[in-house]
């Protein structure tokens, strides 16, 4: 029997109902703000990046409740290994946008110092691990934080993103084998927005759920209305509290969708049915939630028309903010690839610096793709 | 349907795009797998109207595991089929590195000849597309330092076509690395023969010259030979060689051109540390230093991982190919 | 719930019982000879080894019911994909002795041409692929050969033997995900002996059963008595006809347990206690299969006494046959590594001839390990 | 307990047995993960041990999987551990690649140096132990071509000792080749000082000499000095310098013996094309090639995967050693 599909709304295809989590006002209020943030710094992103003031944007569009639902569920002591649609996971752990944005133009605030992709995000003092492209390789690193936080003694948990293509990666099967063996306070949460850039989930695996795979390992596997944030935080806060507590990993599955392109290279006309966009357009996290909220009282609309604007200010405000910033010296290049830079650098730098300005044209020259 | 005599001038993608039409057109053994180049064509569009053309069976969108298209690419391969892989960006071929390494490259030997593996992996590979850490590598060398692999890295569209035809043919398997940044700039003209095909391990002369040899392949050289005309109205005559194959190595080529010019430079991308051109340098060092007037200089990235907003400086152009140039002339 | 355990004989933790297979009398006696062929060989191969007469062995001692049993059910035209410690299949598939001590001794009558260390055999001829050391790398393979079949519409099957280390591999996960989204006519059989090398199967991973793992990709999972060979064969019967009928890949566990070392150069008594091995030693597969070919009247201990009489002397002659052999040539060394040698292993080879015996010192030289 | 001063004679494999437990006793962040390494001591008994004196939370029995063995050093050592983790033969460290090349190398770089990745990746390199395809080979040109990685491959007790507890004190990710067949056979006096440490980047002149300079690492090492040692009868003076640490390289030291004598071989046990070997050559052709009297020439393993019965045809040995030295002298 496939795993059951757990929400609190109740809509959507959910075939277990969840009561709903205590969480004050305020909680909730947050929750609300941080969907929305996050909506409007991807809407942003996605503009900077038409306007070619950037050169690559992810968006995260339809998988806000899923990020912020799950993010709200750690400590802060606790650790994030990212997948690189987290912007959202960002935002809760408390980094601001234009550390963000920074990244985004690649200029000298950046904490990568300009060295990676947009959207690869580095926030030590937040406990948000380093983003890599490679698919996967996130899930392996969580378990080995994990596996030191029981060596230290610390009651900390690690917490995972990946995708639903990321399943059939290699790491995805070594993370999830060595946390089962290990019982390491770790919870793996897949963000299945059905599509692996073209692909379908149904092609990415022959499992009814994803997560059934949990039982490979010897853990629990829960399934989620990923696009209720309220069952998200409830389901997360439920598997986090058991790693903390030595019950070991969790396996979540956070049904969901991806509502924008796989990036801003990508066409999705190419590969999928409007007609499945618009289904999902109707089950927009935001849209649930604020139904939800309204129906309860927690918000008016004006309230919430609010947390929109002020949200919209702040992305373009520091969208300005981190255009103004310049680009990485040259020198930064040949930093950090090691702890002390090796002979054979600095010689490399010398070379580079003995250049001068002559080899200008060669690094104004337009790329091609 | 093309003539089968005459050319066509075509972009390298189309090139490539239309070696593959041509060889699974010719073979029902050959079959295309991958990341999304079924559906989607490709997320560079090289596989485009694949599917269409031969159904669902022959062009096959797998799960997300490198490793897997690779070992599955490898028993098809041993039951007959002639598989053409596609890792979207050669630096995601690591997952896979296992399945390369230890069995695709050994499999012939080790079994005495009785398998082969007939495997072609097309990868896109090179920097210049603002693509940062993991989506500019070149990661050749690690496939030349493996005994039993191929290792092709063409830089036109007529050697495009002809090598991967070549390739598909052959039976070795071969890693062949597409200078994705020029996959639409650099056009040119390929023979419409469906049999014409370029024999691997042959270089090609870019541009015959007698004063310095500059050697490279894959999208480098169209900097090399950029250099090259910027020298010839300062009065040097570059010889720029394009390898084409680096396993195996035109190795006549090589030393015929370095012995009648008596200066090297050799030219890539790659990291500089153990890589291809470090190779050339030193099979040159080994086999003609005494023909030799001057060091024989690399020309490469730096031995740092591949940035993002510094990629123009950390990507040799064609003044750091003179600067390489004046030294070996100047010494 | 986890998986059942199933066997014909009934004894030994077996929660299900299955029928008799129907086979016939040749069929049954052929099983055990062949079960009795695979301890001879595995026998001899030690003692050749521990007299130096060949550089390593490694033996299956424990484990002929799981390969007698399975191999059994396939057709000729059907694949194996190998680990390395499959030498009864090899029996099965027709290979005979001589062939694999050939490879064991490294000579020139070796089909791998002395390149591999022992019992590394292809047998390209019987459909058995040639065997590596890389942990896992032939499921991927496996699932290949059952894509490839598929896509020239044989109807044929592959099936693939893992170890219990091998579930925890990447290509664990990759074979086994790839042949469920493609329902690849493919199956996979776990020798779980419960040991790889030092690690019990409870440290390599958290599920309860290997079977278990198979829900993850979508397929049937099967835990079968591995000593039993009658329900090895039926339940591989089974799996290898679903599979050929088009009804995709299964998992199958042999729960069995490696009686000897993992290798001539392996000392079990530094981590696994005495106790467990006369435990299972009590459950020696072929002796569970004579007693009940004695009960059933289908032999009587002198044909037994026999069958066993002829398999050692056809161990002892097959190794003496290979040990007057002569070694592989120095030519084979530079060929095979691709189809045509290039120019630079050309120079290579003419280097070595240059040598002459010059070096002869070099090469007779003892090694140290 | 040893004494803090003087040395003691031991093995290569007792001196990284020792240095394990040092650094283990010296700092608490330091852990043991791999296949087998627990319980049963590591095949090799390298690990010995440590299990009973650390106890089961720092001495892990990893399932087998080397990606998850590398993933999971990795995470820890971002949380600040200070994983060693082990590869059971070199041979299987390409399961591990992608985290190898991907991860751990590029993750101080790609976050501004805000992850660090202490990882030490021990692992058991080379021939001569009868090993064939699988148990044999020298990959370590694939690490040095990888920028971000360190590459050690020690020689002799006192530096396997000394650089495994400088890279485990280190910050950098550190790929550790131990030349496994002479684990039991090279004894050597080591020092007693748990402080004693060898300093990463410098290579030792293991053989001083004015003729001819010899470069090699690891295993080979021993052979050349046996080299060294036949030449000397016939009145040829070999200097061998043991590169012990491949990346960072010893520039200086190269160079110094290099333009010293004039005449370079450089050995090792790895296949030619793309080897480290390639490396040394050309830095020296394009560094200092007026000084070279001859050819720099490699003495390799052939191109081909590892062989089984002809082992010992494969491997270089003194005596090939002697003919390259030969041909550099009278060249
Ligand atoms: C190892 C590897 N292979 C291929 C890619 C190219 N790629 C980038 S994203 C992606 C799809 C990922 O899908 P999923 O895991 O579902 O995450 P999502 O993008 O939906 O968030 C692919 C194939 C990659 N980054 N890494
Ligand atoms: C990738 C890889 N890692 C490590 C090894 C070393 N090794 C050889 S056999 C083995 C254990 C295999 O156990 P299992 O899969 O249960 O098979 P069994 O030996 O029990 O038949 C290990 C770790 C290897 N051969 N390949
Ligand atoms: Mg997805
Ligand atoms: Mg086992």
């Amino acid at each position: 029997m496939p795993a059951e599909l757990l929400g609190v709304f109740g809509t959507g295809g959910v075939t277990k109902k969840l009561p709903v989590p205590e969480l004050g006002r305020d909680e909730l209020l947050q929750l609300h703000r941080n969907m929305v943030r996050t909506r409007k710094l991807d809407e942003r992103g996605m503009k900077l990046q038409r306007q070619g003031r950037i050169g690559f944007y992810v968006p995260s569009f339809g998988e806000e409740a899923a990020q912020i639902g799950s993010a709200a569920a750690l400590k802060k002591n606790d650790w994030v290994s990212p997948s690189y649609r987290q912007q959202g996971v960002a935002l809760v752990r408390g980094v601001n946008a234009t550390e963000m944005l920074d990244n985004c133009f690649g200029n000298s605030g950046d904490a990568a110092k300009g060295r990676q992709m947009p959207v690869h995000y580095t926030f030590r003092s937040h406990n948000f691990i380093s983003i890599g492209s490679p698919i996967g390789t996130q899930i392996a690193h969580a378990t080995g934080v994990a596996m030191a936080m029981r060596i230290r003694g610390d009651a900390n948990v690690c917490l995972t993103y990946l995708g639903d293509g990321a399943t059939s990666s290699n790491d995805f099967h070594t993370g999830l084998n060595f946390a089962g063996v290990f019982k390491s306070p770790c919870v793996f949460v897949c963000i299945n927005n059905q599509y692996a850039i073209s692909l379908n989930v149904a092609g990415q695996s022959g499992s009814t759920t994803i997560a059934d795979k949990a039982r490979a390992y010897g853990m629990p596997g829960v399934r989620v209305d990923g696009n209720d944030v309220l069952a998200v935080y409830a389901t997360t806060l439920a598997a986090v509290e058991a790693a903390r507590q030595g019950d070991g990993p969790t396996l979540l599955e956070l049904f969901s969708f991806r509502m924008g392109p796989h990036s801003s290279s990508d066409d999705p006309s190419r590969y999928r049915p409007k007609v499945e966009e618009d289904e999902w357009r109707a089950k927009d996290p935001i849209q649930r939630f604020e139904k939800w909220l309204l129906e309860n009282k927690h918000m008016t609309a004006a309230d919430m028309a609010a947390v929109h604007e002020q949200a919209e200010t702040e992305m373009a405000e520091a969208a300005k903010l981190s255009e103004t910033k310049e680009a990485p010296s040259k020198d930064s290049l040949f930093e950090d690839v090691y702890a002390a830079m090796p002979a054979s650098l600095k010689r490399q730098q010398a070379a580079l610096h003995a250049e001068g300005d002559a080899h200008a044209q060669d690094r104004n020259a337009a790329f091609p793709l | 349907m093309t003539a089968n005599t005459g050319t066509t001038v075509m972009t390298l993608l189309q090139a490539l795009n239309l070696a593959l039409m041509e060889e699974m057109e010719r073979n029902k053994d050959v079959v295309v797998l991958g990341e999304d180049v079924a559906r989607n064509g490709g997320v560079f569009r090289t596989t485009e109207g694949l599917m269409a053309k031969f159904g669902e069976a022959r062009v096959i969108d797998t799960p997300l595991a490198e490793s897997g298209i690779i070992g599955a690419a490898i028993g098809m391969a041993m039951y007959g089929l002639r598989p053409v892989a596609e890792i979207q960006f050669s630096d995601f071929i690591f997952p896979a590195m296992d399945q390369i390494v230890s069995e695709m490259a050994k499999l012939r030997y080790r079994s005495g000849g009785e398998f082969t593996c007939p495997v072609v992996v097309r990868t896109p590979s090179g920097g210049g597309i603002r693509g940062g850490h993991y989506h500019s590598q070149s990661p050749e060398a690690y496939f030349c330092h493996t005994p039993g692999l191929m290792v092709l890295a063409p830089s036109t569209p007529e050697d495009a076509k002809g090598l991967l035809k070549s390739a598909i043919r052959g039976n070795d398997p071969v890693i062949f690395f597409e200078p994705k940044r020029i996959y639409r700039t650099v056009k040119g003209e390929v023979p419409n023969d469906p049999d014409f095909t370029v024999p691997i391990g042959k270089a090609r002369i870019a541009r015959a010259g007698k004063d310095v040899t500059v050697i490279s392949w894959g999208a480098m050289v169209h900097t090399c030979l950029e250099a090259a005309e910027k020298a010839a109205r300062n009065g040097v005559d570059i010889e720029v060689v394009d390898l084409r194959s680096l396993v195996p190595l035109d190795e006549e080529a090589v030393l015929n051109s370095a012995k009648k010019t008596g200066r090297v430079v050799v030219a890539s991308e790659a990291t500089r540390t153990c890589g291809f051109a470090s190779e050339i340098s030193a099979f040159l060092a080994e086999e003609i230093i005494e023909y030799l007037e001057a060091p024989i200089v690399r020309v490469t990235g730096y031995d740092t991982p591949f940035p993002y907003a510094l990629e123009h400086v950390y990507m040799p152009g064609p003044n750091r190919v003179l600067d390489a140039v004046q030294r070996v002339m100047t010494f």
